[in-house]
């Protein structure tokens, strides 16, 4: 057969093709791959902590302050004073962590980073449930929980901004560190900065994936794939934090 | 379009030649009277560059016209297959006697040519002759087959490729013999590696070698071969290394400008950087470690042949061994060198005496102040 | 099923050929794949020859050392003060042309280029996944190549640590002027170019794995593919390290935080005290990268050329499915063998021994191909074409320098050689000279298709044969000077006695060098010449069986006029006996196969046996990957 | 266009939102079970403790990524593409440390 015949068929611009051996929509695939990426930068920033980490003496058990003992507002000092916090030590994170909103003087170690986790646990709950709903072509639940997810995303994000707050009043930035070694509280800050960038950047995406849904975008298009795509991407956001959790609160 | 071809080939020319004799030009306006006679030779070279680039177009207009020709003929003038298998066994014996000739003589330049100076030296010029022997082979091997297929094989109208896509056993044959013989090197590798990396002699002589934009220094650990502590904050003008010398085991430290070392007898060198990462490395010993600020770094070798000894076998008095930088560091890296001396045990203990322990002279320590007084030419350059 | 079909609604998909194209869309911010091709392939050209013409700078500073060139100072003004380079603009430029020539030539404008233009056409599709992110991948590459080259102009000059860029010289900026602005700006621009990077590879990943047309299974793919896809999964994996390597960096440099430096005092470090990281780290996070990134560079070179060496030699490619073993093992192994380039840095020594073993295991995939390579020309009918010439060229290449790579893969013999000349000659060779040789091998061999117009063989032989004479003159010696312990990234040698015996060779290599500068004035002259003014290309002037071939001469927006032709057969049916032609297309149906999808029942048996037959293409790779990863 | 794959949806919604539920409670009960286990653990500094924490970490992950990410219903293969270079990364963890190890050594010394 000589090559022009296959050009001589009709003229119509059709999309054919061979089968998707992964049965997902490139679309799909190309956002796991994404993720794929997206998982091994955080690798290298995780790995970058835990380098610099074993390059430290690891931190003391702490057998001085106990749960609800109530706090000093010099606290910091005191920990520095029982050698808790010294430059050649890594710190222990329950004595770092150990703040709560309204719930001032209080040693309430890793209760607030766990509720953070809670949040976004949560808002991954309501992701899903609006991706599943996605599948039933049901557009009111899918609004009613991308609201949710969004709420949540929102409030994770307000958490970490008063964390953030709160170790940076306490005299933490990028080149200071009161608990310990520079580099904790450097890693700390760009690590869940990075990861609140994504937070952020997820927030924003299923805001503009809501105003979609709400304009009946993807009910004309005939299936939420949309959502589902944005809600791998936030799901990974979750992971990551599960990650990020374990690490620096509590390794 | 014919014309316009040959206008831009012309305009293309006519810069590349402007350009050469430019160059030429400017080297005539630059070299003096006394380095006239050198630069000649130099000015030769460049005419024969402006020469081969006329040539290489004068060649490239004869083809296409050639060609051109060709075209109107309705038949090919210029056959390019010919050629060019022609070329490819021409390429393959002249590269190959080059390959061969450049083995003979600028394999004499190399450093495995001169008498190994260190105590692991053969043993690594061992492991690097059988990598060469090996690889050897298989280069001259592989490029024969290479193009004397692309002779053997050229194209010829009449004749079809033979149709062979597979042969599992010849594949598999190629896969286990490249992995037999480099099992060998592996094995052979790793054992050499190991016996450079691990330090054998509890009895070596500690010396730090101490790295900074742009220079070395050494630290001889004295009497009780232990060299005393640092601490990078008190680095300065004053205490280049930051040695304090009122701590344990860092009075008898001794800092020289020049690396001398006792021959036949372990060398352990500690390197430590103040700013940037450097890398000492030292040729002749086969020896070589980056010097890393904040992360410290050891090797160790045992000289076998001093500078002397050295000087007269190479029936060269003006040898001598050197330390250089060799990882990219700032711009006078290319000067950021120091002299290695091996002496003898006496030589090196009559010399070691005369230097200033950082005590010697009471508490300040003047010999230091002095030495470094000296600023650093490049330094302040 | 078409993927894009789903997506009908998707505004880049749906409106093929609806509506009037401007120039803006159709030449400048086009996600035609063909044209986004032609985009990275001009502006890495643009970008190869400065990366030369800088080589050639500093090829003369090296060859004299004690001249003055007066135009020195008229092209680089405060840098060429008295005729003479600066000693640190010399390292800003060896900077400068490793950055250009390894990220902005041999990625983009390589990889890029090609993966571009053949991937859509080779698998039968439309264009690529996503059309739009291409046209981002593309223009975050223009973007960064700029940001790269305004840095020449800033204050204190560019980036001047090394294409490595290893901190502290990268971090403080006292250390070194370069390490300034420049830096920034390099570390910007990088950042920029690895997020083109991941656009770009994430789109090849997406097109190779779901839109081929029917019938191109995994394993009727060219090779030229399989390297693309391997390249672009490495690309993947790999770049994301950098990026988060790079992101510390910044922090290193301008936020005070100290991940690369340890006990540096504070009058070095722009007034803070630098305690705590280690520069090993960015070693190793940079090297993550950079060693795949030597096979992002080399397997494109090398799939580019086994499809030219299978068409211009008329026959099949020797050993279909060991070449593609072979491209997954140097994939897999190049992730775990890094540390190569860190045997002196002060690495644990046991680690050392784990990547020197990986380091000389690499050698047996690449031993592979290129016996296979062999294999293929070996009782072929050769049409040496300037292609057929840069191919054989490259093969040439990837052996000589790959053979040094065993001198440097080991682990003890590298004490020695580390950061000398024959390092220098060793990657240049082979990852330099091999991959430019393989780019320029797609130029010849891709023209026609790119710009419907044939280049002028005549000047194409004469650039081949003063290319590779040049190439060798000039990186073979430089292994004699490494031997010597002669070091790279040295301005002038004269300040040691025992390198002067090598004047004479510096001298002769800059000569070679000025002559394969001139060769390649020559391919450009070709190259933009015969884009306006070449023959007029037929549709399939090398009678090649692959896919892009069946495509007309004029592009066309969506690739095919008609339907997409199915695909029956492998790429490399060449010399099949008992057929008149020497060469069958892949979209030739083959006797009672009418149907690519059902024809696992109806296969001829011939067919059978050069392609495997399993039921699912994963299977073939998992058999694949078991067969050719038990040596690791 | 000939014809059109969906996803294969083995559950019926009814399943699956039982299922999404079954995982936030999995998930909820294993932050608090990590959390227990650091108080409980609070004075032991022993490497399998990290272990314990990260082993749970890949619990969760495991979770999160299956019924989440719906990785349970895609093809096997799809999940190997995605879990096994991951693989890298744990060489490079695996190699981060070491060296790590060997600098606190050597800084030691």
């Amino acid at each position: 057969m000589s090559n022009t015949a296959t050009l001589s068929t009709d003229n119509k611009q059709s999309w054919g093709g061979g089968k998707s051996p992964l049965s997902i929509s490139y679309g799909k695939l190309m956002m796991w791959i994404f993720l794929l990426s997206d998982a091994f930068t955080f690798s290298s920033l995780l790995v970058a902590y835990g380098f610099v980490r074993f390059t430290f003496t690891t931190s003391l058990p702490n057998a001085i302050v106990k749960p609800f003992s109530h706090l000093s507002h010099t606290f910091t000092e005191e920990m520095q004073k029982a050698g808790m916090f010294v430059v050649e030590r890594w710190p222990s994170p329950e004595l770092v962590f150990n703040h709560f909103p309204f719930l001032h003087g209080i040693h309430l170690p890793l209760m607030f980073v766990s509720l953070m986790t809670f949040i976004l646990i949560f808002s991954s709950v309501t992701m899903v449930l609006a991706v599943e709903a996605g599948h039933r072509m049901a557009k009111k639940e899918v609004e009613k929980y991308m609201i949710w997810t969004i709420i949540g995303g929102a409030a994770f994000l307000g958490c970490q901004a008063w964390e953030w707050t709160n170790l940076i009043t306490e005299g933490a930035s990028l080149q200071n560190n009161p608990f310990g070694p520079t580099a904790f509280a450097a890693l700390f800050f760009i690590v869940t900065g990075f990861h609140g960038t994504h937070v952020l950047s997820g927030v924003i995406l299923n805001i503009i994936i809501y105003i979609n849904v709400v304009n009946d975008t993807y009910e004309k298009r005939g299936h939420y794939e949309m959502v589902e795509k944005v809600g791998l991407y936030w799901h990974f956001v979750d992971l990551v934090w599960v990650f990020v959790f374990t690490f620096f609160y509590l390794i | 379009m014919k014309h316009l071809k040959i206008k831009a080939s012309f305009v293309l020319m006519i810069a590349m030649i402007l350009f050469s004799s430019l160059s030429v030009f400017a080297q005539d306006m630059t070299t003096d009277a006394a380095e006239a006679a050198k630069s000649t030779a130099s000015n030769i070279n460049w005419l024969i560059a402006g020469i081969a680039i006329l040539l290489v177009f004068i060649i490239g207009m004869i083809f296409d016209i050639l060609s051109k020709v060709g075209d109107v003929q309705k038949k090919q003038v210029i056959n390019w297959g010919k050629i060019n298998a022609y070329l490819a066994l021409v390429f393959l014996v002249v590269g190959l006697s080059a390959f061969a000739w450049e083995m003979y003589v600028h394999g004499k330049l190399t450093l495995f040519t001169l008498p190994s100076a260190s105590a692991h030296a053969d043993e690594y010029d061992n492991m690097f002759m059988i990598t060469l022997w090996l690889t050897g082979i298989v280069f001259v091997i592989t490029h024969i087959l290479l193009f004397w297929y692309t002779y053997k094989y050229k194209e010829d109208k009449k004749r079809k490729a033979l149709f062979y896509p597979d042969n599992h056993k010849l594949e598999l044959l190629w896969t286990i013999v490249p992995a037999f013989v480099l099992t060998i090197l592996v094995v052979r590798g790793l054992i050499v590696w190991s016996n450079m990396t691990t330090s054998k002699d509890k009895d070596a002589m500690n010396i730090e070698v101490f790295g900074y934009q742009f220079a070395w220094n050494a630290r001889y650990s004295g009497a009780d071969n232990k060299l005393g502590k640092y601490d990078f904050r008190q680095m300065g003008i004053v205490n280049a290394l930051g040695v304090d010398s009122t701590k344990e085991f860092a009075g008898d430290d001794v800092i020289t400008t020049e690396l001398h070392v006792p021959v036949n007898k372990a060398i352990y060198l500690h390197f430590r950087a103040k700013d940037v990462i450097h890398s000492a490395y030292l040729p002749h010993f086969r020896a070589q470690m980056n010097v890393v600020p904040g992360l410290p770094t050891k090797f160790d070798f045992t000289p076998t042949l001093t500078t002397n000894e050295m000087r007269v076998k190479l029936e060269n008095p003006n040898f001598d061994y050197i330390l250089l930088c060799n990882k990219i560091c700032g711009s006078a890296h290319y000067r950021m060198k120091m002299k290695v001396i091996v002496d003898t045990q006496a030589d090196f203990d009559k010399w070691i005496k005369e230097q200033p322990a950082l005590t010697a002279k009471g508490t300040e320590n003047n010999s230091l102040h002095s030495f470094l007084s000296k600023e650093n030419p490049i330094a302040s350059n | 099923m078409s993927a894009a079909a789903i997506h009908s609604d998707d505004q880049h998909h749906g409106d093929h050929g609806h509506h009037k194209e401007t120039f803006i869309s159709k030449y400048i911010f086009s996600m035609d794949h063909k044209m986004i091709s032609k985009q990275f392939l001009i502006t890495g050209i643009i970008m190869g020859t400065i990366g030369m013409l800088m080589s050639l700078i500093f090829r003369l500073q090296l060859a004299y050392p004690e001249t003055s060139f007066p135009i020195f100072e008229t092209i680089l003004g405060e840098w060429g003060k008295g005729g003479k380079i600066d000693p640190n603009f010399y390292l800003a430029l060896i900077t400068i042309h490793g950055t250009i020539m390894v990220f902005f030539v041999l990625t983009a404008g390589l990889s890029g280029t090609f993966s571009n233009l053949l991937i859509p056409l080779q698998v039968g599709a439309r264009d690529m996944a996503s059309p739009f992110l291409n046209m981002l991948s593309y223009w975050f590459f223009f973007t960064s190549s700029v940001l790269m080259l305004s840095s020449l102009f800033v204050q204190g000059g560019p980036a001047s640590a090394g294409w490595t860029i290893y901190p502290p010289l990268s971090a403080l900026p006292k250390a070194i002027p370069g390490s300034g602005t420049g830096m920034t700006l390099w570390l910007v621009s990088m950042i920029v170019f690895i997020v083109s990077s991941l656009l770009g590879s994430i789109n090849y990943v997406a097109t190779v794995i779901n839109m081929r047309t029917k019938g191109m299974k995994m394993t009727r793919m060219p090779l030229t593919i399989w390297a693309f896809l391997f390249t672009a999964i490495l690309g993947i994996l790999s770049f994301p390290v950098l990026f988060g390597g790079s992101l510390l960096l910044v922090f290193d440099r301008s936020f005070g935080t100290s991940f690369y430096l340890n006990e540096i005092p504070a009058d070095l470090a722009g007034g803070i005290e630098r305690v705590g990281g280690s520069p090993i780290l960015f070693q190793h996070l940079f090297w993550f990268l950079g060693h795949p990134e030597v096979y992002i560079i080399l397997l494109p070179a090398l799939g580019i050329t086994s499809e030219v060496i299978a068409t211009n030699a008329r026959k099949p490619i020797f050993g279909y499915r060991a070449m593609i073993g072979s491209i997954m093992a140097i994939a897999l192994l190049s992730f775990i063998v890094w540390g190569h380039h860190m045997f002196i840095t002060g690495m644990n020594p046991f680690l050392g021994s784990v990547f020197m073993l990986g380091t000389l295991i690499i050698a047996v995939p690449s031993a592979v191909k290129t016996f296979n390579y062999l294999g293929t020309l070996w009782k072929g009918n050769l049409r040496l074409n300037p292609q057929m010439m840069f191919a054989i060229g490259l093969v040439s290449f990837f052996i000589s320098g790959g053979l040094t790579g065993i001198f440097l893969g080991n682990a003890a013999l590298d004490i020695n050689l580390h950061d000398t000349y024959f390092v220098v000659a060793h990657f240049h060779l082979v990852m330099g000279s091999a991959a430019i040789f393989g780019m320029i091998c797609g130029i010849y061999h891709w023209f026609p298709k790119m710009f419907g117009r044939m280049m002028n063989e005549s000047l194409g032989q004469i650039h081949f044969w003063l290319t590779i004479i040049s190439a060798y003159c000039v990186f073979f010696p430089m292994h004699f000077m490494g031997l010597a312990g002669v070091p790279r990234r040295y301005y002038a040698f004269t300040a040691y006695d025992q390198f002067n015996v090598f004047v004479d060779m510096n001298k002769f290599i800059t000569y070679a060098a000025f002559v394969g500068g001139i060769a390649q004035f020559i391919f450009l002259f070709n190259f933009f010449y015969s884009m306006f003014k070449g023959k007029k290309a037929v549709q399939n002037p090398w009678e090649s069986n692959t896919m892009e071939w069946t495509t007309p001469v004029k592009h066309l927006h969506g690739n095919w006029p008609g339907e997409i032709p199915h695909v029956y057969r492998w790429p490399y049916d060449y010399s099949v006996p008992g057929h008149d032609k020497d060469y069958i297309p892949q979209t030739t149906p083959d006797f009672g196969q009418t149907d690519p999808l059902t024809e696992a029942k109806v296969v001829p048996a011939e067919d059978r046996k050069k392609v495997p037959t399993l039921e699912k293409e994963e299977a073939v790779l998992f058999s694949l990957a078991k067969r050719w990863l038990g040596f690791a | 266009m000939d014809h059109i794959e969906h996803l294969e949806h083995t559950e019926s919604p009814a399943n699956m939102k039982k299922q999404i539920w079954n995982t936030f409670y999995v998930l909820l009960v294993l932050t608090v079970v990590d959390i227990a286990f650091y108080f409980a653990l609070l004075s032991s500094h022993s490497i399998y403790k990290n272990i314990l924490f990260v082993f749970l970490g890949l619990v969760k992950a495991f979770y999160i990524v299956s019924v989440f990410m719906h990785m349970k219903f895609e093809r096997k293969f799809l999940a190997s593409i995605i879990i096994l270079p991951m693989l890298f990364i744990c060489f490079l963890i695996w190699l981060a440390l070491t060296e790590a190890g060997y600098t606190f050594d050597s800084r030691l010394f």
